[in-house]
């Protein structure tokens, strides 16, 4: 590292004391047998072991799995729709772009409020307006809900979008145009294909947070129902340590969710690689 | 990378977690309590903490809020692993099981003596609920059964004289039917454990085969399976109970504040939510009885946490006592919330207040004589939430059976009694 | 051409207005008079206007002191958090390739490890230090600058910087600090505006870190007070909405106040 | 197939308030022609082909390409083919991609498609590296695939911006001579922008002089550095550029300017000049040199064999034939 090397310092000593440290203390307990109450049991593989018949895991995986192919393209086509839609320098289109960021910048308990206002079956002004109803019990109605309501929040997907569109040369499209590409062929062949790199890091990076980060939502919405339809891996983690007091068996989960994580992102990387548009 | 990583392992080597536990630190710090509940209710907890504070200068109290249960237990979890619990806790009876049984309760019993507390004073049956190892662990506060919430205009209407005690379920089931009308449903009950155990015990049934070491759930006794049948059958083939959807719409609660619910069954806790409600004409009445009444219980208890510092145990426990004294009693009667534990503010004006709803609220005293309990064991909780996904599809779904739901009951749960028998 | 025209400017109209759609429904949602029955079809404006919502709400939960707290929070925790993802985006940017692949490995698998297994040992670790119950919990994310997402933010900014640049800095004899300062950082004042906005909305929204480390109700932050009001009854909602409005009005406003800037100079629009 | 602009005008609005970059610019590309279009950077001279692409939309004036009135129709219909400045290749598209992309944008079929790029790609060399990202390619290289990604199309007219700007002197050589064949070869009437006057004399058929959006001259290479029609003109074109000297310097008279170009003028002894001055510059150019001489307050420049070469502060004459003369009047233009 250069001269610059030590700027770096606060950041990487944060990371160690706010994350290296503390996952690996998280790390070693899952090899244990930890309530909470009593000290730590080494159990060795046991909690491996009940992972891996552990049905209401590989259901919240599915749950998981479910809500990443419904809201991920949901939120990148969002993300994307917007970018280019707002590219250009027009007035209206400069009008637009914090609108498209607002929902982002709502803090989430203040969000999950907010829908269960509007999906309220009785009161909302969805139930109201198009007859909604019972959108938040039926198992795929709320599985659609929740990732509409994050399809709302791709302020950060947007930005990279916008910069990323922006970022490739005019005359690239005015090339385009002098050859005959008409808007469809442009998008596809041109615009969808250069932001591709950009796209897959955006679509890792929700994967990422489907699989790990976020559970607020669904605690604050659903509750993980209707018949745990929306308890996702992170809302499953959660109960396990702090309702059923497993935090042995709720780090092991972790681990093993954090392995797979590193797998997707191994083989996005490698995938991103081999088409050689890797940054 | 290297540096970064000898730290990691430094740490791992120091473990933190397992290390030994350190006394309470700095005395002069403020007791903490935590409770857990909607905002009007955890009022009235700061109501009693500030009297409390008042009688007692020398303790200081933090009364820690926790909106919901889910957190109230996530925040207890993080405490305990982290070693600095609260001094006090409330809990309900059974989510009390995971504390008692992994010893992070200090007995009450130890300071009964010299907080001059008199159990005689107090129902037998929470007290008993709270005593594990012989000992009782924690002070209950309040002790409700399960009741019949009704709607006295809706019951007018319909010409139907109110329940009297020890009504039978076919009387109970002809309620529900006349009752139901246009957009009015006669009854509401939540597919749960703690909703058809009272059925099952009045039908000379039981829920599991030894309350004290359950090693699986009972429903497959013909007993036990009637009860179980009936009300199954009240929901899907009679129509008398709303759907899931339209609970889902409105829960319960709102469908009865709305005059859209005959009846409703619930604990105490619905009193105060329906006092507010203008023009709402309703009262109380004992559930319906099969062979034999009976009951469950609802109550929580103030918790002490296990191996804190023993002046500060102390102080903890003078507050306990106060809270379940007569002076805090009264103060949370008044809040309508709960139903005391100490018999003399459950037999005062401040609980059996005559000028507010509802008109009969010796029904819930009435029916403590036969209330009954679920076994204390570590995975309770999570064995509730189990059965409440296999009782919500029995009610709801017309292809799943009631034998299919104690069949899957049973093969669901029996790995959670057996982990608990295990400790 | 010109009926193309018309078409995307009708689409930019429409997705502003998607979007500030549930943001306009929190608004009047939140002056409808509580208690009412349920409205009768589609209403926009509200029967029984009133802003009596936004009183109520202080009836239930101390909310002034909860905004306090947060705004507290946010005043220490935004700038550290800029400070610290700066340095560390310069450090990543000006570093050789080998330890470039290195820092963004890092950050790649600090946004990968799961949040809620570090709950308990960030517990025992703010307990030993003495922190509990206090606002540092609260602040100390802004040490690892909030999220690595925002160094990668900084470190992006600062590649667009020309190296030359910072070659002639240092010929000129002055120390990396110094050409962090008087070079790096003012040609990167717009990643600085939108990493503060971000990180003020990430501290203000953020939920379970008061929920677990702070104890005392006078130090609780807007989060844990909305979730308590969530408790309410349906028909009370706009109370909580009223509630959800205030909430979020301190970060919608930041970030207007903030926005010209943010797109103008994070996507150059 | 005549490219023909009538009466082009364009203003831009800036932050400095409306800029005139095109001012009435009539001009006629004669079928099968290559007009370059040469001035000083900022004259407008891109806009003006960007005008033809259709990528600007003029504000007055119509333009024609092959007998049809384009100047409403989008770029992609105008049947034109451009190569810019940067060449705009998709960086994300093979060489052969690149190439065959306005094909498949016209939904031309498959077998066509292959068959036309590998033509267009023997055409300009690039067969051995149909397969590469542009990213891969050198500076050469990557401006042969925007000159096969043009021809490919077979469009009606060439616009070529200045296609060699971005190459070394030796490639910039002989890429000219490649194109200017190449041209000549498919016949296909072609526009070409420049700054570079050399570019402009050696490979235009005919040279339009663009100052500040206006054209000042419009013919082939010999009119145009023959005669040009006004000093600027005159000056642009030729290095060094011809020499203006006033002339009272002359002594014939004033406030006409005597325009001679340094390779029409010879060094002579003092007595034998038309004028004589002090050498205060010689500057090598190969086998010439450039000599600077001072004449009062004016320097006139001299080309001469380097055998001829005098020293500095060495006091010379200037010669030059009459016939070498050009007058302009003060403002510039060409008098007679």
């Amino acid at each position: 590292m250069n001269r610059t090397g030590f700027l770096a310092w606060p950041f990487l000593a944060g990371v160690a004391a706010l994350v290296a440290v503390p996952a690996l203390a998280a790390a070693t307990l899952a090899f244990t047998e930890f309530s909470g109450v009593q000290p730590p049991r080494f159990t060795g593989l046991d909690n491996f072991s009940r992972l891996v018949a552990d049905n209401a895991l590989w259901r919240s995986f599915g749950n998981t799995v479910i809500y990443i192919a419904i809201a991920v393209p949901l939120r990148l086509a969002a993300a994307v729709g917007a970018a280019l839609l707002l590219n250009r320098h027009r007035a209206a289109s400069t009008a637009a772009r914090p609108l498209v960021y607002l929902p982002t910048v709502v803090p989430d308990v203040a969000y999950a409020l907010l829908w269960l206002w509007l999906l309220n079956p009785l009161y909302g002004p969805l139930a109201a307006a198009f007859g909604f109803s019972g959108t938040l019990t039926d198992p795929w109605g709320a599985r659609v809900s929740l990732a509409v309501m994050g399809a709302f929040q791709i302020g950060e997907a947007f930005i990279v979008a916008l910069a990323v569109r922006r970022s490739i040369p005019r005359h690239v499209y005015e090339a385009a145009a002098v050859d005959g590409a008409g808007p469809w062929f442009t998008l596809s062949r041109l615009t969808l294909p250069l932001m591709a790199p950009v796209l897959a890091l955006l679509a890792l990076r929700d994967v990422i947070l489907s699989l790990q980060v976020n559970f607020v939502p669904a605690l604050l919405l659903t509750d993980g129902g209707p018949r745990y339809a929306t308890t996702y891996v992170p809302l499953y983690v959660y109960r396990t340590a702090f309702r059923y007091f497993r935090l042995g068996y709720a780090s092991t989960i972790a681990l093993t969710m954090f392995v797979i994580t590193a797998l997707v992102v191994y083989v996005q990387y490698r995938l991103a690689k081999r088409w050689r548009l890797a940054a | 990378m290297r540096k970064l990583l000898s730290v990691g392992v430094a740490a791992m080597l120091v473990a933190p977690l397992a290390c030994a536990r350190e006394a309470g630190g700095d005395p002069q710090r403020p007791l903490r309590v935590q409770v857990s509940g909607e905002p009007e209710e955890t009022k009235v907890y700061r109501t009693m903490v500030a009297a409390f504070e008042k009688d007692n200068q020398d303790i200081d109290i933090d009364l820690i809020e926790v909106p919901e249960k889910d957190e109230h237990l996530a925040k207890l979890t993080t405490a305990f692993a982290g070693e600095d619990p609260p001094e006090v806790f409330l809990v309900n009876f059974r989510e009390y099981a995971q504390f008692v049984v992994r010893g992070a309760i200090e007995p009450y019993e130890g300071f009964l003596e010299a907080n001059e507390v008199d159990l005689a004073n107090y129902f037998p049956q929470p007290l008993e609920a709270f005593t594990f190892d012989g000992r009782l662990q924690c002070m209950p506060q309040n002790i409700s059964s399960l009741v019949v919430y009704f709607n006295e205009k809706l019951f007018r209407q319909a010409g139907i004289p109110r329940p009297r005690a020890g009504w039978t379920w076919d009387q109970f089931a002809d309620v529900a039917r006349a009752l139901t009308k246009g957009d009015v449903d006669g009854l509401g009950i939540e597919p749960s454990i703690i909703r058809l155990a009272p059925f099952i015990w009045s039908n000379g049934g039981d829920i599991v085969d030894d309350l004290e070491a359950p090693t699986r759930f009972t429903f497959d006794d013909p007993a036990a399976r009637e009860a179980i049948e009936f009300i199954v059958s009240l929901v899907r083939d009679e129509g008398v109970v709303p759907t899931e959807e339209e609970v889902a719409a409105q829960d319960l609660e709102t469908r009865f504040v709305t005059g859209k619910l005959g009846m409703f069954l619930s604990s105490r806790r619905d009193t105060p939510v329906l006092r507010e409600v203008l023009g709402l004409e309703w009262d109380v009445a004992p559930l319906p009885v099969a062979e034999e009444p009976a009951g469950l219980l609802h109550s929580d208890a103030y918790c002490l946490s296990a191996g804190g510092d023993p002046d500060r145990l102390d102080a903890a426990a003078r507050f306990i006592a106060f809270a379940t004294g007569q002076q805090g009693q009264t103060i949370t009667a008044l809040g309508g919330r709960t139903v005391p534990s100490l018999k003399s503010v459950a037999r005062s004006g401040a609980f059996l207040d005559p000028t507010q709803p509802p008109a009969h609220p010796e029904v819930f005293l009435q029916g403590i004589p036969f209330i009954r309990r679920t076994p204390v064991i570590s995975t309770w909780p999570e064995i509730e939430d189990v059965a409440e996904e296999i009782l919500t599809r029995a009610f709801y779904e017309d292809d799943y059976s009631v034998d299919r739901a104690i069949e899957e009951l049973e093969a669901a749960t029996t790995p959670l009694f057996e982990e608990a028998a295990g400790r | 051409m010109t009926e193309g025209r018309a078409v995307r400017s009708f689409a930019i109209i429409f997705m502003g207005a998607v979007f500030l759609t549930p943001l306009i429904f929190m608004i009047l949602g939140s002056l409808r008079a509580p208690g009412l029955p349920p409205p009768d079809g589609f209403e926009v404006i509200p029967r029984g206007l009133t802003w009596d919502n936004y009183n109520t709400v202080f009836a239930f939960v101390p909310l002034g002191t909860y905004l306090m707290n947060s705004l507290i929070v946010a005043t220490v925790a935004v700038p550290v958090t800029v400070v610290v993802a700066s340095w560390a985006g310069f450090a990543i940017a000006t570093a050789t390739s080998a330890a470039r692949r290195w820092l963004v490995g890092l950050c790649l698998v600090t946004l990968m490890i799961p949040l809620s297994a570090l709950w308990v040992p960030r517990f025992v670790m703010f307990r030993w230090l003495g922190l509990l119950d206090t606002m540092w919990p609260l602040i100390a994310p802004a040490l690892m600058a909030t999220t690595p997402f925002y160094v990668l933010l900084f470190a992006l900014a600062y590649a667009r910087i020309p190296p030359t640049l910072f070659e002639a800095a240092r010929l000129e004899g002055l120390s990396p600090l110094e050409i962090w300062r008087r070079v790096a950082w003012p040609l990167a004042v717009p990643a600085a505006f939108a990493v503060a906005v971000l990180a003020f909305a990430w501290h203000w929204a953020n939920f379970i870190d008061p929920l677990l480390y702070i104890s005392s109700a006078e130090k609780l932050t807007v989060p844990v007070g909305l979730r308590a009001l969530q408790t309410l009854e349906p028909t009370n909602h706009p109370i909580l909405l009223a509630a959800s409005v205030m909430v979020t009005a301190p970060p919608v406003v930041a970030f207007l106040a903030a926005q010209r800037a943010f797109f103008a100079r994070t996507v150059g629009v | 197939m005549t490219v023909r602009l009538s009466g082009i005008s364009k203003t831009f609005t800036g932050h400095h308030g409306p800029n005139l970059v095109l001012d009435d610019v009539t001009l006629e590309v004669p079928e099968g022609s290559m007009t370059v279009v040469v001035g000083p950077s900022g004259s407008g001279k891109t806009t003006l082909l960007r005008c033809v692409a259709g990528l600007e939309h003029p504000d007055h004036g119509a333009i024609e390409v092959g007998g049809r009135d384009v100047t409403a129709l989008p770029p992609g219909e105008r049947d034109v083919a451009m190569v810019f400045q940067d060449y705009a290749l998709y960086p994300h598209l093979s060489v052969r991609d690149n190439i065959a992309f306005g094909l498949k944008a016209r939904k031309v079929a498959r077998d066509e498609v292959d068959l036309q790029v590998r033509r267009a790609a023997d055409t300009v060399g690039l067969e051995p590296h149909l397969d590469r990202l542009p990213d891969r390619l050198s500076g050469g290289e990557r401006q042969r695939v925007a000159l096969a990604r043009a021809l490919v199309r077979r469009p009606v007219a060439f616009l070529l911006d200045e296609p060699l700007s971005n190459l070394d002197a030796e490639l910039r050589a002989r890429t000219r001579i490649e194109i200017r064949s190449l041209q000549r070869a498919l016949e296909t009437t072609t526009l070409y922008v420049t700054h570079d006057q050399v570019e402009a004399l050696t490979m235009g058929d005919q040279i339009a002089l663009l100052r500040d959006g206006r054209l000042e001259q419009v013919g082939d290479a010999m009119e145009v550095y023959e005669r040009p029609t006004n000093a600027f003109v005159a000056r642009f074109l030729g290095t060094p550029p011809m020499n203006l000297i006033p002339s009272r310097l002359l002594g014939s008279g004033n406030g006409t300017l005597i325009g001679v170009r340094p390779e029409r003028m010879q060094l002579v002894e003092p007595v034998d000049g038309r004028v004589s001055g002090e050498v205060v510059a010689v500057e090598p150019v190969g086998a010439d040199v450039i000599v600077h001489v001072r004449l009062e307050a004016e320097t006139v420049l001299v080309r001469a064999d380097t055998r001829d070469a005098p020293r500095l502060a060495e006091t010379v004459g200037v010669a030059f034939a009459d016939g070498d003369v050009h007058r302009f009047s003060e403002d510039g233009s060409r008098l007679a």
